[in-house]
């Protein structure tokens, strides 16, 4: 039992990290019909700036936190208003090209800039090692991960749910066409959002360095997992991709651990699976009213 | 889609005139390398180091030897077969390399070797580990090591130190498997017993369940076998669930503990025992002038694949010294055979029956020294041959 | 009075398809205009034309003296048009109160004066779009465009789905609104009597053009013209087309 | 022909369906002169043949029918595994058959898949069909006994084309095999696309709705050309094995199906020779680059494709119809169309 | 008479709305059969009903005769039952012969042909070739649909149906946002359609319904309200009632 939720506590983790990595792709690619593969990048950005900020100027993990959030939100501002504005009429197979373009660039760039080698972030010892809660295994920067990934849903959620803004993304998506016609500049709206999307991917960069590892081909290593989020949870909700990371998170945890001889099956198999069973995705939308 | 045909053949026209383009002349002083590492893709570090080391020996030693002009090719095949193979066989034919070098991965060796055989040009593997590559061509050289030679130092070291449970997590490939069943021949012969067993798929991005495995196992040590790149997420990881501290001690051929990126892992790593054909830390004169050179030039700490890259470009200028600046591949190859020499991981040789390489492993723990981490050496096995030859 | 809408020469549809060939128009200040037409007739693209969401091929559109041919869509409703689509469009995701409240802009309405035209609507206020019935969806389309608070309100059949109580409290609120301030409605209707009362005006719609316009009051005495254009026969005011 | 009774519009036009037209002869002439121009670059050129062929297999369901796919390398694991598997076990040497077998076997495959492929959205057929490639992959790699695992297939070596042609180090028997295959399955090609079949692809993929509401078929087609499709990335993936004499699980890689769709959106689907021309480019590229950088070489070509996007195809064209005349005149008449490009480097 | 295509019992609905209730519907072979109605009355339900482009949740649909409730649309069309729809569906990349050529091979079934190369059929070509002619397309029929004026391509969507060879064609709004100029072509296209082919046309336009129909149903709420000739239809007070809201008048 107590192994039971170790696993499950590691599988929440674990999701929660791909939902954050990935939620940015969710908007972009539900919100706005923008194919933007090259959501890892921004992730990868916001990671090298943690590590630089912690490794090399020695803010504090906790600060740097935040900073690579912001650091990857502006690139995001930057890249969507110089580049990625003039694609959204393209189409998709033309922006698959674009934006994988645009990763190769980065990954380049970064190779060049930063090193080919791994680069890790220099933690706080408060977040290294486990507590033990009742025999159950807790590890102390997975906890970490749970809670801020967990604010951070609740963030969006409220934000979503609560806020003016919430409530002008939600009309611009369930009806564009209306929202326009009723005052919502719905290209700004989305264009805040798509930042908002690429701060969240940077802040997973930085969070995930830890667990997932950084080098300069984390924007290709990742972007299969980013795409099995997204296409799972259904791209039209944010909470699709929710429930479909901690799905897969827990599933791919626990596959590895109870079965480790398929262990690299689970996560293929179930996505296979799930799109045929749903190809709108768990929470997508179908296409007949 | 459609597109006009008309575009037809002026499209053509300009692809073929854009890929027009000539092999260069051979000139008659100089002795070609064709270097082909990975510098791209998952295992560019790899071919960074190796590159790196090749361009720094160069530097050190000049580029002539033997009244001959070395030129170095460097070609990337980011660790893909095909590719490796093609630009093998283009450098060959058309660039007229004496030497090709290098080989991040084994199947890039396999792919390069029936041409060497084919061409009659050496082959100097630099940096893939498994065992049999060197049978694949009567002109294969090689001055990494094999996982063979690492493993069942480590399993003969585990049993005589009181380790007598092991649990072991390898990736699933074949360097994994020969990992694994080195260590398991030596370990489980000795008196060990394996708790667990555990094979990780390449492209695993989370630990965690294969560690928690292996935590539960409760083993005296775990045996690890991880690709360069991944050991220092596998180490973070392995804190992370307080392995070090319920002691569970790792243990395992160095790649794990490759020392360009051991400093980022942070004093988790300390303690762990690994055994290995090089250290940074290696207490000689040749090597503290190889670190410190290394590190002068590319603001790194080389590892063991730079110091492969190093040995194989010293053997062929050696090579070329004893033939008298004959490259070709039969006098080449009969010139490495036997050769020894003191390298910056210790004292050296080239089987001359396998033309594999013989070196000293270490055992090593992973400690502070002036603040940085390194793999400091407390036990020697000298002049160890790759097992999977001499088993037969 | 002021003309404070003034389309002219609009030519405009969708996709290659044009389905107002050659259009103008003007509402003046505080007048509330009917739009009448069988289906089909392009009320609802003249419509969508006003708000920006159709193809324009020609033509110049202007609101209260500001030309308003270039803008978007959210910059015309910032501007001042307030619309009720057709469909209702309801966002359903939204709550009946964010309905409102993400859209709205200061000004003589705001959210509780609509709960006050409407009671029904503060009842459901925590519902979401997708909860409610034809009628309160109609509700709140129409307090949705107030809240706006428009210069012009372009109501697509807003009667539709309505009980007639609630019609006619709709209709004398209607009335309400284009009486204060620089305000006009234009209100698309397929039934035809039931805003006959309320409108000062009345265009008729055929294929794009307009076949019949003048003062609401004399229609409201004799149906005949009403019948012609817009009853269930063949021969209206075009003559037949050779077939 | 008692059809063709006078010149009418229509007699005129459907007398023009599938007739060769000079460029196409140019194209393929153009083939057979690099035989002779390049002939220290066959090893380049094989590559671009098998590679080309793999394209026209994506372009026949992307292309024409309108399905994505970020899986196919799936057959060409398939094909390549297949044929290699045959040679290694002494059960068809001669390549040709065994080309033709390992097609079959892609095929098969193609078939059973395609029913998990025809229904959905884009999103999730780009992501069903790159899960069946992992999955493949990761079974090559548990079978290890049989496939070789991570090292590669082992131990084969392929036998002489028709018993006549051995492969040789120049890679000159290779390119002219894979050359002929791709010839003769292009033709193939062609003559699908030409046909009322192809036709009805088209028009699924310009218009479903209207193609069921005019009798079409059309889960049918789709699997069909799907199934055709996955034939053809056996062929090019087993032509990749029988010319490296390498099977590896690399086959399986998701990179080598993202290539192989960026390969198309370069060149263009729909026409037959987006696939071939953007296999051309791309190799080309790849090949400039990486030996003027092996280590930055990815940031060049994703410029380019970066570029590509935003000048847009339509500018491109136009540019493309300028561009080579202007070379041309360029470098002379004398120097034929051959001649080293700007960038090429003179001998 | 025979029927030539009736419903039985038709029932549909989306969620909690009822769009189509307990729908009996009657056309006589050889019949042209307007259905009107206002907005919102469910008649493009109808006719996805009766294509298959959505499935009943009761009710039969019988062809001729047949029953074909649960044929798919492609089969329904093999079966004699085309349609034209309200906003055109046609294929933008292709040409007008092209898009003719499929409907007729497919009907011939030589549509999934793949060796035989397209054009090489007499049978087809005559066919084609009539239709083009039929429909004033012949001087267009090689030029891609997308670059074709909306008339052209309206009268296209008309002919596209006619060459599937129905027994009952339904039009859906023929002349909907056809320019004034070019509408004649359309209306004398619709006009001159084989007599032997029985039309159900959906149409706002009431001048084209009441010159083509000689059998009129109006769908109110999803369900008929009455079925009857052009003249009786048009002084129905039920009728008025539903176009002009005289209910309480009357």
């Amino acid at each position: 039992m107590t192994n039971f939720l170790t696993i499950l506590f590691d599988g929440v983790a674990y999701g929660m990290l791909l939902f954050v990595l990935a939620s940015g792709l969710a908007v972009t690619l539900g919100l706005m019909n923008f194919v933007n593969l090259a959501h890892g990048a921004f992730a990868a950005f916001g990671g090298y700036v943690c590590a630089v900020l912690v490794n090399r100027s020695g803010v504090p993990f906790f600060v740097a936190l935040p900073l690579a959030f912001a650091a990857a939100a502006l690139a995001g501002v930057v890249a969507e208003r110089t580049l990625f504005r003039h694609l959204y009429r393209r189409s998709e197979l033309e922006q698959v090209l674009f934006t994988i373009g645009f990763v190769f660039m980065a990954v380049a760039a970064t190779d060049y800039v930063m090193g080919s080698s791994q680069v890790f972030i220099n933690l706080p010892d408060v977040l290294q090692g486990q507590i033990d809660l009742f025999g159950v295994g807790i590890g102390r920067y997975r906890l970490m991960i749970i809670v801020i990934c967990g604010l951070l849903t609740l963030a969006i959620q409220g934000t979503l749910a609560r806020t003016r803004f919430g409530a002008r993304l939600r009309a611009a998506v369930d009806d564009p066409r209306v929202a326009s016609g009723l005052g919502i500049n719905v290209p700004q709206v989305f264009a805040f959002t798509f930042a908002f999307g690429c701060g969240l991917a940077g802040l997973g960069g930085a969070l995930g360095a830890e667990i997932l590892g950084l080098d300069p081909y984390f924007p290709l290593k990742f972007l299969i997992y980013f795409l099995i989020v997204v296409t799972v949870g259904g791209s039209s909700t944010i909470t699709g991709p929710f429930m479909a990371a901690l799905v897969l998170g827990i599933a791919d945890v626990a596959g590895k651990y109870y079965v480790p001889k398929l262990g690299a099956f689970v996560i293929y198999a179930l996505m296979i699976v799930i799109l045929i069973w749903r190809p709108h995705g768990l929470f997508g939308r179908t296409v007949a009213r | 889609m459609s597109v006009e045909r008309r575009v037809l053949l002026r499209a053509a026209v300009c692809a073929v005139a854009v890929g027009a383009f000539a092999g260069m002349a051979s000139a008659q002083e100089t002795v070609k390398i064709g270097l082909i590492v990975p510098m791209t893709g998952g295992q560019a570090s790899t071919g960074k180091q190796i590159d790196n080391a090749v361009k720094l020996y160069m530097q050190q030693h000049g580029d002539t030897v033997a009244g001959k002009k070395i030129e170095v090719i460097l070609k990337d095949d980011a660790a893909l077969p095909d590719n490796t193979k093609r630009l093998a066989q283009e450098l060959i034919v058309n660039d007229k390399v004496s030497v090709i070098a290098g080989f991040g991965v084994t199947p890039a060796a396999f792919a390069a070797a029936p041409l060497a055989t084919q061409a009659k040009v050496l082959q100097i593997v630099m940096a893939a580990g498994t065992s049999i590559i060197t049978e694949r061509s009567p002109y294969i050289t090689r001055t990494s090591f094999t996982l063979g030679q690492s493993s069942i130092i480590i399993g003969d070291w585990a049993v005589k130190n009181g380790i007598k449970k092991v649990a072991t997590l390898t990736s699933d490939y074949a360097p994994g498997h020969d990992a694994l069943k080195f260590f398991k021949d030596h370990f489980v012969a000795g008196g060990g017993q394996i708790v667990e067993e555990v094979k990780v798929p390449l492209a695993n991005p989370d630990f965690a369940p294969f560690l928690q495995r292996m935590k539960d196992s409760k083993p005296d040590a775990m045996f690890v076998f991880v690709p360069a790149g991944q050991g220092g997420n596998f180490m973070k990881q392995y804190a992370e669930r307080g392995l070090d501290k319920s002691g569970i001690k790792v243990i395992g051929p160095g790649d794990v503990m490759d020392d360009d990126l051991l400093n980022g892992m942070g004093d988790s790593a300390l303690g762990a025992v690994t055994a290995h054909m090089y250290s940074a830390a290696h207490p000689s004169q040749i090597n503290k002038d190889f670190v410190a050179a290394y590190k002068k030039a590319y603001g790194q700490r080389p590892g063991f694949m730079a110091v492969g890259g190093y040995d194989g470009i010293h053997l062929l200028y050696e090579a070329l010294k004893k033939t008298g600046g004959k490259a070709d591949g039969d006098s080449l190859i009969a010139a490495v055979k036997g050769m020894a020499w003191e390298s910056p991981r210790g004292p050296i040789s080239i089987d001359p029956e396998t033309r594999d390489i013989v070196q000293n492993i270490y055992i090593r723990e992973v400690k502070k020294v002036d603040g940085e981490l390194y793999n400091v050496e407390f036990a020697t096995f000298e002049a160890v041959k790759d097992p999977g030859k001499t088993k037969k | 009075m002021r003309d404070l809408l003034v389309i002219e020469e609009l030519r405009a549809g969708y996709g290659e398809a044009v389905v107002l060939p050659r259009f103008s128009l003007n509402v003046a200040q505080g007048e509330v205009l009917a739009l009448l037409g069988r289906n089909g007739t392009g009320k609802t693209t003249l419509i969508n034309s006003i708000v920006g969401a159709t193809r324009r091929f020609a033509g110049r559109l202007a609101l209260d003296g500001r030309d308003i041919t270039r803008l978007r869509p959210d910059q015309r409703a910032r501007a001042g048009i307030g619309w009720v689509p057709q469909e209702r469009n309801i966002f359903r995701s939204l709550t009946v109160e964010e309905n409102m409240s993400a859209v709205a802009q200061p000004g003589e309405w705001d959210i509780a004066k609509v709960y006050e035209l409407f009671p029904r609507l503060e009842e459901r206020r925590r519902n979401f779009g997708n909860q409610l019935s034809g009628g309160e969806q109609q509700m709140l389309a129409i307090g949705r465009a107030l809240v706006l608070n428009p210069k012009v309100l372009l109501l697509d059949e807003p009667t539709e789905g309505l009980a007639p109580i609630i019609v006619d409290e709709l209709l004398a609120a209607l009335r309400r609104v284009t009486r204060v301030g620089a305000t006009c409605a234009i209100i698309v209707e397929q039934n035809a009597r039931k805003i006959l009362g309320l409108a000062d005006r009345v265009v008729i719609l055929e294929r794009g053009g307009i076949v019949h316009e003048g003062p609401s009051a004399p229609l409201r005495a004799d149906p005949s013209v009403l019948e012609r254009f817009l009853g269930v026969s063949g021969g209206a005011g075009t003559p037949r087309d050779p077939a | 022909m008692s059809d063709m009774t006078t010149l009418s519009p229509v007699a005129a036009s459907t007398a023009r369906i599938g007739r060769w037209r000079w460029q196409e002869t140019a194209f393929w002439l153009l083939v057979v002169a690099s035989y002779f121009l390049f002939s220290d670059r066959y090893l380049i050129l094989t590559e671009i043949a098998w590679l080309a062929l793999f394209a026209l297999s994506l372009d026949l369901i992307l292309g024409y029918a309108g399905i994505v796919s970020l899986g196919h390398a799936a057959f060409f694991g398939v094909g390549a595994y297949g044929v290699g598997l045959l040679a290694k076990h002494g059960i068809i040497e001669e390549p040709v058959l065994a080309l033709l077998a390992a097609g079959l076997m892609a095929m098969a495959l193609g078939f059973v898949t395609s029913f998990l492929v025809i229904r959905g959205t884009d999103l999730s057929r780009l992501m069903v069909t790159l899960g069946i490639a992992l999955l493949l992959r990761e079974l090559a790699n548990r079978f290890s006994d049989i496939t070789g695992g991570f090292d590669g297939l082992q131990g084969f070596t392929i036998a002489p084309v028709l018993g006549l042609f051995e492969f040789d180090i120049f890679g000159r028997t290779g390119f002219v095999y894979c050359t002929v295959v791709l010839f003769v399955l292009f033709l193939a090609a062609r003559r699908l696309v030409n046909s009322p079949f192809g036709l009805s692809l088209r028009a699924i993929h310009n218009n479903r709705l209207r193609a069921e509401a005019v009798g079409i078929p059309v889960d049918r087609r789709l699997i069909a050309v799907y199934t055709v499709s996955a034939f053809y990335a056996g062929v090019a993936g087993a032509l990749f094995t029988q010319t490296t004499a390498l099977a590896s699980l690399d086959v399986f890689a998701f990179e080598r199906s993202a290539d192989l769709l960026l390969i198309l959106v370069i060149g263009g689907g729909g026409y037959l020779y987006g696939g071939l021309i953007g296999a051309v480019v791309f190799k080309i590229l790849q090949e400039i680059f990486s030996s003027i950088t092996p280590q930055y070489w990815l940031f060049w070509i994703g410029l380019v494709f970066v570029v590509i996007v935003l000048v847009g195809r339509e500018r491109m064209r136009r540019w493309a119809r300028v561009a080579p005349d202007f070379l041309l005149r360029r470098l002379g008449l004398s120097r034929g169309v051959g001649g080293g490009g700007s960038r090429g480097g003179e001998p | 008479m025979t029927l030539a295509l009736e419903t039985i019992g038709l029932d549909k609905r989306f969620g909690g709305l009822h769009v189509t209730c307990d729908l009996a519907l009657k056309v006589e072979a050889g019949a042209r059969h307007a259905l009107i109605g206002p907005n919102g009355a469910g008649k493009t339900t109808v006719i996805n009903l009766l294509t298959g482009v959505l499935t009943p949740d009761a009710g039969r649909i019988l062809l001729e005769g047949r029953d074909i409730t649960a044929l798919p649309v492609n089969r329904r069309v093999r079966a004699g039952l085309a349609r034209t729809f309200q906003i055109n569906q046609l294929y933008p990349e292709l040409t007008p012969l092209e898009t003719i050529g499929l409907a007729v091979s497919e009907r011939l079934g030589h549509g999934a042909d793949w060796w035989r190369r397209r054009g090489t059929r007499a049978e087809v070509n005559d066919e084609i070739a009539r239709h083009l002619e039929h429909f004033r397309l012949t001087d267009v029929c090689d030029e891609r649909t997308v670059t074709l004026p909306y008339g052209k391509q309206r009268l296209l969507e008309i002919a596209v149906a006619i060459a599937c060879g129905p027994r009952v064609l339904l039009l859906d709004e023929p002349a909907a946002g056809v320019p004034e100029s070019e509408r004649h072509d359309i209306l004398a296209a619709v006009a001159s359609l084989p007599r032997d082919v029985t039309v159900l046309l959906i149409e706002h336009d009431m001048d084209l319904v009441f010159s083509f129909a000689d059998r009129i149903s109006v769908l109110v709420n999803g369900a008929l309200l009455v079925e009857d000739t052009p003249e009786r239809i048009a002084r129905d007070p039920q009728v008025r009632a539903v176009y002009l809201g005289e209910a309480q008048d009357a």
